[in-house]
């Protein structure tokens, strides 16, 4: 067991970046997600990297699918308003089947909102803010130890499935700061035959995401899409609290499921069978616990800093077999524990 | 026993090294701690804050509500986060530039001159450690010792000159712990 | 009886998509014969834009990345980052490079990014049907511009290469045409010197290339030679626009 | 003594190399290609100077010169 | 009754919208769907109004922004990438609750894919490409006849709800001509006292999407989620086929929607009970039909130009109570009715 | 005995969010006081761009319109299009106007849009905590630029001032700074001189104003002003760059 | 009935306006129409391809599998489309450009020399004509004076001089369909 | 005879009007105002010669200067 360090939300992750091989970034600043381009600016030329700065997200996005092209271990960081710059970029790397980390610390919104942490681009990162029907492999930590863990895996799944993957937090996990373990710094051996370079031994490599034969592109999708069904099968990931004989079962992703796990305690205390199902990946999403769930259980309720998109998948996964309820605060505001339990309370109540 | 602390005061106060000393102490005591600084617009107007919160078990919530001690380094953080802390809560004031008295009879307020007592040391940056020493008196979330080496890690080593005044400053203010 | 002009190594052997006397294509060619003459065909990468040219990956024999309209300056910055050490550049129309790519093409020239950007100016959008580009000309028809550009209401065309040539990164600008034997030398000159800049690590240099479009200019290729140059090179003259400080 | 060959399946005819010969000995055929252009073809080799001129105008690289 | 007129669905569009008061256009080149900014350049000058091609498509949607908050009445439109750079814009509209009509003209992706008609970006115009948690009015025209009726109405409608509405068309849609009625042509006299100009007889007005407060952005999140569930009351709007008796019921929009009912008839004459339910307002999403359905049909088949987005709704609609198939074709390929009878029988057959 | 100098109708008496001594508070007064002056309060409307002015509508006490990052210009051009009688200006940091921006802002200067650009130009991005900014000078620390900006790897400062004038469609363009009784009274000359000549219809002007940024700098106000003067202006001559051509 | 006509040819050969003349002509009969054009970068290739659909009844589907009746202007869209007819369906090739004979028994084929009696008639311009008109002959699917109506609609009023050699052409053609 | 008022709520004690003060007569104050900062205060009215040198300088426009 390496010792722990106390770090910062956004430092973790970058440097969890680095340590699986991650060697250049471009970035634009924005609140609350600076300190990831700033760690890199200072670390990633001690390690031989390259930071640059862009001159906008759009460009940093442009960047980074040379860089990803060009074979690169590549991550970029934004929030909210400037990863709806990047959906064009972003659809033109899963178009030409191009890794790289992308990180959104999400922020109140919509517009230029406000810069605290709340969770309204849930649909945007799982249903593709871009055009063109391509999906994003989505991790969403609760915890800096777990956003340390899942960028650093990222860099890899990102290499196994060439496709774009995005770090999902908010502007809370981005600030706050916890004890993590890192990682084990690795070099990137990754072979990317693919990737442009010199090519003295090789036939010429094209990188596009244009097809302009209609029947080629279907082609593609449809190829994108066995493999997203790849992802759907191996990367599905989620956590579970007191689920054993939960009757009431709080559903929440990142920051909004620390609220959710307290407010579970709290109503253990109360002696209210409550439970916790955390997504880790948002997409894929687990469909799969759902199901199993469903018997014992009076109603859902997820817990989400928004006005409820994630309620849609849990719909999706239970059906109508039972109800599933919404709570949440807005833009930038974090509902307390209590809060959330009164709302448990009450609709358990109504069930009776 | 979980300790929600929240630190509040003016930019320049070192409010947040004070959160960021006792958060990686608490670490290196093995605790469960989780540090939540402010950000933003606020940062602008003069005034910071942040939080900690320490725990011998797993934290959930990084949110404090109604913190169990709250350190105020001025008048505006103290009118501003009074209110806030929990009942039979703690105040840890900095009385050089707070005067008023506690509009809340039952908490546990504690009065330390700060500024004067780090000028008088002949550094009144180092105010803010006085105010570290009465909170770890008052609360015992964590030790002297862990705060010590905490600072230690925290102090680029060509500030380690300032250990000794930093670790009589906030000697001084543990005896404002009653 | 020797074949004094073989097909360039640099190029694949396929039809290309461009309209008929479209003289992208002797642009294609010429970047082609420079890049045998300089033994480079396995160290150089190339960005695709987005315009008429943007299937041009198809053509060039080499390591091609195509990028979205307007960013392939930013997407060769990234792929220069990686591979210091090959040749890299882009391939833009005014509409992508002028039009939605200013900020790129001027910060990449901010930049002194090492690369090769060769500009193809000829002041309409091709691809999409003759609209209206920032390039094109005082009262000149386009599909948005069906009464003429009016410079009350869209301003005149922007001189892009002379506001890159502001740049202290950029170490070499040049316009040229394509319109007889000898600008055409010239051109392949210039894409040449250009590309040596970039070997020899001076920084940022762009090659505009006044070109024509038949097609959307509703006239036959060879008159579209002399529309260019009797309009477009009036308002564009061509020559060097900044040279290169020392060496070379 | 200097000829050109014309790859004619390239040819759009679009009639470049024909203005840019000196010697004026291109001209577009009355049949079409494949594609449905008239090729360019050479109609005296006899007066090819090998001067490359055809070549470095055509926009589709159909021609090869000989000298 | 006015006479017909043989429009291309981008052309008729556009004469919608002028129709209905529009006067300002900003938009940038993308096919297919020029015909609109190229139709607005010509016409919008004989009628006072001012046609302006953007450096961009940020531009363009920064130009309406401007516009609709100085008042007027103002379209943009484009096709997939180019609406994907629109999405921050779009954002900041929402968030300004400023009005404007977005066309986009889908086309087969991701990246720059192909410029055939598809419809794979149905999540990014129902579910908000852009961050923070806003809706757009999305309408989705299948015929000319019918998009020049919607676009009409957009105008109207996006005033309302000071919200944008979105047309969300294809290439197909854009590119066909067929007889259209054309409505009467209006002045706009929407009076807009929230409007920046020239302010004699007021007080200031100030028109953001930027609440760095967090309690008064969660404010505003709530006013416009109640707007929401307003539109959701009101603007429903859906089509059906032979649904009165039907079995199995296609569920279709746009083009699709077209080729779908081909399938109908054609399944109707072998005797098998189909029927197509047709949503025309994607967002707000017809949910009730769905419900009033369920008892009488054997199961759902969507039928989409993607690999399936609409077929969420579908299933949120109609839980798990009947199975709901999809089928599509990708890239630009269009199916023929033919091969959406062989997969609608093949299901048919599967349930017997 | 009277009050020479009255709060101004054009400001709203709330205070302002800027840190103490930031030069962005004496920059919203001298446009207050040229509206006041000019008596065009009810027909202005100013458009807030993204930087730690992004409030300046709290303060502005006439029609505002806040955009996105580097949008301004194109927002401002849709509202002047509506309204062209209004006085319509855009009021802009360095990062917004010349990195995310530079698009934006060099078509509304190509079309010649008759709006004001005040253009604040402190060498760092102040809101969002001292990262570099595309005016950042050489070696000049930040925090994405934690060992200095290094002009190999991220070029020279850029001249938006300069890159714009060169357009035909830009009529007046001027540099001024905030640094003393003087210069203070100069750059409220320039303020009233690009408003009149909008007013006039003559087209787009810009004045881009040296400013502070005391936090970020690490700097007391005071000592801003002065490292403004002898390191910002250094590289940013003040002056005229290009002067309107006839009237005026 | 329903007709599915796919008119195929080169960029400059008018094969848009033969479907356009066709739509506005249906429409003006009260009947069903789809015009359908073919674009991007197929149109830079030199091809050019519509498809007009004309119908009593409603139409659903805006696409065309297997057309009733092919126009062939050139030799490259007639190798490409004809295996696309429909089963006994027609073909309309421009004898004057497109030299070979049909692969397929079956279907119906009228040769219209349209270029070289364009060139007798002086405008080798409307050879299209003479195909529109062999397509309305043998198709019935709208009448003459409706495609004349539509034409007259359709070209600009100082073209309209061109009226009467189109309609002489089209009626030429019309005695091409046997 | 001239004076200034000074605002003190909205000063932020930056000193820029200290500097600007050709008569320095203006002296930032020991106690701090309610938003915590040591607001500027004339210190000899007397001196004060109207110039509006500090109102120039003042970005928060907490002068009022009087003549
Ligand atoms: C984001 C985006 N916007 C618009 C387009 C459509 N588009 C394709 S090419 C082009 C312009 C081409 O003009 P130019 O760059 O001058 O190249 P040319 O065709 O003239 O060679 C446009 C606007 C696109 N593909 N992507
Ligand atoms: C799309 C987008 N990207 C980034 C940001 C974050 N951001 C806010 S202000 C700013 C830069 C401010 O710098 P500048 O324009 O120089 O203004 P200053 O604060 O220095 O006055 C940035 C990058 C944003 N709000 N939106
Ligand atoms: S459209 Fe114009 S630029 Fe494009 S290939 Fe044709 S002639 Fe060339
Ligand atoms: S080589 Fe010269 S002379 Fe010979 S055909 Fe070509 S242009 Fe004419
Ligand atoms: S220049 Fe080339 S393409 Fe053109 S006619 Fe001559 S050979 Fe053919
Ligand atoms: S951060 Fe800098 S620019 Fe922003 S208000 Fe503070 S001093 Fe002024
Ligand atoms: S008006 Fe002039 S003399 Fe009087 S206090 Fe102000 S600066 Fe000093
Ligand atoms: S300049 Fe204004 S804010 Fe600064 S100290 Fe003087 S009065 Fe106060
Ligand atoms: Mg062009
Ligand atoms: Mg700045």
């Amino acid at each position: 067991m390496t010792e722990k360090q106390l770090m910062k939300g956004s430092e973790a992750i970058a440097e969890a970046g680095i340590r699986n091989g991650c060697r250049y970034f471009f970035g634009y600043p924005i609140t609350p997600q600076n300190e990831i381009p700033e760690y890199m600016a200072k670390y990633l030329p001690q390690v031989g990297g390259t930071f640059l700065q862009g001159e906008s997200e759009i460009a940093s996005i442009s960047m980074v699918l040379g860089a990803s092209a060009a074979g690169a271990r590549v991550m970029t960081s934004s929030s909210s308003p400037g990863i709806s710059l990047k959906q064009e970029g972003i659809s033109y790397m899963a178009g030409a089947e191009l890794p790289c980390v992308i990180v959104n610390m999400m922020r109140g919104g919509p517009g230029l909102g406000a810069i605290q942490g709340a969770q309204p681009d849930y649909w945007q990162a799982t249903r593709g803010g871009g055009h063109g029907d391509y999906r994003l492999l989505v991790l969403a930590p609760a915890t800096v130890q777990e956003a340390v863990d899942l960028t650093y895996e990222a860099f890899d799944l990102a290499d196994k499935y060439r496709n774009p993957v995005m770090i999902l937090g908010d502007g809370v996990l981005g600030q706050i700061m916890e004890p993590v373990e890192l990682p084990e710094a690795k070099e990137n051996k990754a072979e990317k035959p693919w990737a442009v370079s010199k090519n003295y031994n090789r036939d010429r490599n094209i990188i596009s995401s244009s097809y302009p034969q209609v029947e080629v592109l279907e082609q593609v999708n449809i190829r994108l899409h066995k493999r997203y069904d790849e992802i759907k099968n191996n990367e599905v990931r989620w956590d579970s609290f007191l689920l054993e004989d939960a009757e009431y079962v709080l559903v929440a992703y990142g920051t909004a499921a620390r609220l959710a796990k307290a407010a579970v305690r709290m109503a253990r205390k109360k002696g209210i069978k409550a439970g916790l199902l955390r997504p880790i990946s948002v997409w894929p999403f687990p469909q799969q616990p759902f199901t199993e769930l469903i018997s014992q259980v009076k109603f859902f309720l997820t817990v989400e800093l928004s006005t409820g998109q994630m309620i849609d998948d849990v719909r999706l996964a239970v059906g109508k077999a039972r109800q599933v309820h919404h709570f949440g605060r807005l833009g930038g505001v974090l509902p307390l524990p209590e809060e959330i339990l009164i709302k448990l309370e009450e609709l358990a109540k109504e069930v009776g | 026993m979980m300790h929600k602390l929240l630190i509040a005061g003016s930019g320049g106060q070192g409010v947040m090294l004070i959160g960021k000393v006792l958060a990686n102490a608490a670490m290196k005591e093995g605790k469960h701690v989780v540090y939540i600084p402010s950000y933003g617009s606020e940062m602008r107007g003069g005034t910071a804050n942040c939080s900690v919160i320490i725990s011998d078990e797993e934290i959930d919530a990084p949110v404090i509500d109604r913190p169990t001690c709250l350190i105020a380094m001025n008048s505006p953080s103290y009118d501003k986060f009074e209110h806030n802390v929990a009942p039979q809560g703690m105040v840890i004031i900095n009385s050089s530039l707070v005067t008023r008295d506690s509009e809340r009879q039952e908490l546990f307020v504690a009065k330390v001159p700060a500024n004067e007592m780090a000028k008088e040391m002949g550094d009144e940056r180092i105010a803010n450690m006085f105010l570290l020493g009465t909170l770890i008196a008052a609360t015992k979330c964590v030790e002297l010792k862990s705060v010590m080496d905490s600072l230690k890690e925290m102090l680029s080593v060509k500030r380690h000159n300032l250990l000794p005044a930093n670790q009589r400053a906030i000697e001084e203010g543990m005896k404002y712990a009653k | 009886m020797n074949k004094i002009n073989a097909f360039p190594q640099a190029l694949v052997d396929v039809p290309m998509h461009y309209c008929p006397g479209c003289t992208h294509g002797i642009i294609h060619r010429l970047i082609a014969e420079v890049i045998d003459e300089m033994k480079i065909l396995k160290e150089t990468i190339g960005v695709a834009s987005v315009g008429c040219s943007c299937f041009n990956y198809d053509y060039f024999n080499f390591d091609m990345v195509a990028t979205a309209h307007g960013r392939a300056p930013a997407t060769a910055t990234g792929v220069k980052r990686v591979h210091p050490d090959c040749l890299v550049f882009t391939y833009q129309g005014d509409g992508d490079l002028a039009s939605i790519g200013t900020a790129e093409i001027v910060h990449t020239a901010v930049r002194g990014e090492k690369i090769s950007v060769i500009f193809v100016n000829n002041g309409i959008y091709g691809m999409t049907g003759g609209q209206m580009a920032p390039t094109s000309l005082p009262e000149m028809k386009a599909t948005t511009a069906p009464y003429g550009r009016k410079t009350e209401s869209t301003g005149y065309p922007i001189k892009m290469t002379e506001m890159l040539a502001l740049q202290e990164g950029c170490v070499y600008a040049e316009r040229t045409k394509i319109s007889s034997v000898a600008s055409i030398a010239k051109t392949k000159k210039a894409i040449k010197k250009s590309f040596e800049l970039q070997l020899a690590k001076k920084g940022f240099s762009i090659v505009e290339i006044l070109s024509t479009c038949p097609t959307n200019w509703g006239l036959e290729p060879l008159e579209s030679i002399k529309w260019m140059e009797k309009n477009l090179e009036g308002y564009y003259p061509i020559g060097v626009i900044k040279d290169a400080k020392e060496g070379e | 003594m200097a000829f050109i060959k014309i790859r004619e399946e390239r040819c759009k005819g679009c009639s470049l190399c024909v203005n840019a010969c000196p010697k004026k000995i291109i001209e577009l055929a009355p049949y079409i290609n494949k594609k449905g252009y008239n090729p360019a073809t050479l109609t005296n080799q006899e007066a090819c100077t090998g001067c490359g001129a055809c070549y470095a105008f055509c926009p589709d690289v159909c021609i090869e010169v000989y000298r």
